[in-house]
């Protein structure tokens, strides 16, 4: 079933890329996803505890968290550019180290907020062992942001809902 | 018409931010604080600028072309899904190698020698 | 300096490269004779036939030549710098954005191989992408976990296979009772017309330059990351 | 719109000057790769736009897709490099400990 599901992703992203459909150029594409999906099918989705049905549901729920990623994207290049264009010897600028806990269990949700702090404004993060983030802020406002849980509230009524 | 208004915004938006980049990469004191600038300046203009230049290939419309501006909306996905890591590990290995954190004191020194 | 001025124009229909009747040959009859749209491609896999296969032979023969130089078979190599070395846990996230990326890329590899006609690409190329999948595999787990999914052996094999497949082609149109890699024969065994065979029979062609870069990358890689010892490495 | 595409690329072009500083001067080795990896993503925007101004751009799509998988491939790699060879680093406690079970 998932490997089945996997093919018809691979076929997809084949069609985007190709952009020819006579019958040669088809019949060399499912070669090609079916060849990817033997040796490498488990790459993807690598806890298959879950049903493919729950899986696309968290697929669904995805694209709205995105969106709002998309925004805080566009909120933290606004940052850097008032922080790289403002004059004087960077005041604002006020770098520290900070350690966070997270509640997250699963290795993706966790993968996913890594990223979404890397994403947003003024932290990155440095290193994750267990369930403690190390997290490189720039600024003071943005350390205390780091505090507030509300992205990783949304990451798991995504991706743990029968969790919470 | 519209196509190219919108082609316009998007692509000199993406520029701006482009700048915001390469000066924070100049400016920024530290390793880390230049790294701020380098992974996060670039997503959000490579984003507005693909998606600019996928918006003007759309304009013309056939089938040919919206699978064109299929494949660059997927370098944009495919370079906002990588950036991050990017950043991530060269951080780490920045604190591995053992770089130091800025703080205003040292500043203060550098500015009393 | 002031030779410059006497250069062709770029992309001067004129100029002396351009209107050597073999140059015209090939840009005015490819399409007639290959049916591949994609000229360069025809002029490499199929024009100069010779000379791709020598290139796949010669990247093979790079390959061994540096698994001579570099690999070290036994255990003679305990004391040599192990302290400083340390394998660590793969990093969850390196480890999770490359995992979902490696299925891609070898996507978009095959992509590359089977589209040389109508694209720029081909076996070379996609050869390289499809190794760089390997080597990223090996960069976000490490050299054993990449080792165990496709072993030292079996990459070899694949390296010699592409080559063998290269000079299958050639084989059977001699075989066949024409010039050694002149492909239109091949239509007699193939399901196509003989210019369709010419075309079909470059993609073959492709594919088994493709196997051999694939192969030789990775090998080279991973020699040169665990100095030959293949146990660990970057 | 051609010359608007045109005026994009030398401005991309234009911004790459400036990083070119932190690779020449850029205290430590791994500053030099983070510059060149910013260099690189501009390069993936500026081969789409040259397919823009050429009108090719079916073809320019896929060299840039290959340079922003290189480009991310090598960056790993080099940040991986510097994650293991490091003659002074100092273990962890526990770090030691998993190394000696």
């Amino acid at each position: 079933m998932y490997r089945l599901s996997i093919f018809l992703l691979l076929f997809g992203i084949w069609i985007i890329f190709s952009g020819l459909f006579d019958a040669f150029h088809t019949t060399l594409g499912l070669i090609s996803a079916a060849f990817v999906t033997l040796i490498s099918s488990e790459f993807f989705f690598a806890d298959r505890s879950a049903g493919v049905g729950a899986r696309i549901q968290q697929i669904i729920r995805l694209p709205i968290y995105l969106l709002w990623m998309l925004y805080q994207i566009l909120l933290s290049n606004i940052h850097i550019l008032k922080l790289a264009l403002s004059p004087g010897d960077l005041e604002e600028v006020e770098p520290s180290l900070i350690r966070v806990k997270t509640n997250l269990k699963t290795d993706f949700g966790k993968w996913m907020l890594a990223n979404s702090i890397t994403l947003t404004p003024g932290t990155i993060t440095i290193d994750i062992e267990g369930d403690e983030l190390l997290i490189h802020s720039i600024s003071k406002a943005t350390s205390a942001g780091v505090e507030d849980d509300s992205m990783e509230r949304k990451i798991a009524a995504i991706f743990e809902r029968e969790n919470s | 018409m519209i196509v190219d208004t919108i082609c316009i915004v998007l692509v000199s938006l993406g520029l701006l931010f482009f700048v915001g980049g390469a000066v924070g990469v100049i400016r920024f004191p530290d390793f880390y604080t230049r790294m701020h600038a380098a992974g996060k300046g670039d997503t959000m203009s490579v984003f507005l600028v693909l998606v600019g230049l996928a918006v003007y290939q759309l304009g013309d419309f056939s089938l040919g072309n919206a699978l064109v501006a299929g494949k660059i909306l997927f370098i944009t996905v495919f370079i906002m899904w990588a950036s991050p890591t990017s950043t991530h590990a060269l951080i780490r290995a920045g604190l591995e190698e053992g770089q130091k954190v800025w703080t205003r004191d040292d500043k203060k020194e550098e500015s009393e020698k | 300096m002031s030779a410059v001025s006497d250069f062709p124009d770029w992309g001067d229909p004129n100029s002396p490269a351009n209107s050597y009747r073999l140059s015209q040959h090939y840009v005015t009859e490819t399409i007639h004779e290959t049916s591949v749209p994609n000229m360069v491609t025809a002029v490499l896999a199929d024009y100069r036939g010779y000379d791709t296969m020598f290139e796949t032979v010669v990247i093979f023969t790079a390959g061994i030549a540096i698994i001579g130089i570099l690999r070290r078979f036994g255990n003679d190599d305990k004391d040599a710098a192990k302290p400083t070395l340390y394998t660590k846990k793969p990093d969850l996230i390196i480890d999770t954005t490359c995992r979902l990326m490696i299925p891609i890329i070898q996507l978009f590899a095959l992509y590359v191989i089977a589209h040389g006609h109508h694209s720029p690409g081909g076996g070379f190329q996609g050869g390289v992408i499809f190794g760089a999948s390997f080597i990223l595999l090996a960069v976000s787990r490490d050299l054993q976990a990449a080792q165990k999914w496709v072993p030292e052996k079996r990459i070899l094999n694949l390296a010699g296979i592409g080559v063998l497949i290269y000079a299958g082609f050639g084989l059977g149109s001699l075989l066949l009772g024409q010039n050694f890699l002149d492909y239109a024969i091949l239509h007699k065994i193939m399901p196509a017309t003989p210019i369709e065979a010419r075309s079909h029979s470059m993609l073959g062609v492709e594919i088994g330059v493709a196997f051999t870069v694939t192969a030789i990358m990775f090998s080279i890689y991973s020699n040169l990351a665990s100095n030959g010892s293949m146990k660990e490495g970057l | 719109m051609d010359s608007f595409f045109i005026f994009a690329g030398i401005a991309i072009f234009a911004l790459m000057l400036p990083i070119l500083y932190r690779i020449m001067v850029g205290p430590t080795a791994i500053d030099r790769i983070v510059a060149v990896n910013v260099i690189g993503t501009k390069t993936t925007v500026l081969l789409v736009i040259i397919g823009m101004v050429f009108q090719r751009v079916e073809m320019f799509v896929d060299f840039a897709l290959t340079y922003a998988l290189l480009n991310f491939i090598g960056s790993l790699a080099a940040a991986r490099f510097f994650d293991r060879v490091n003659p002074n680093k100092e273990f962890t406690e526990s770090e030691i400990k998993e190394q000696e079970l």
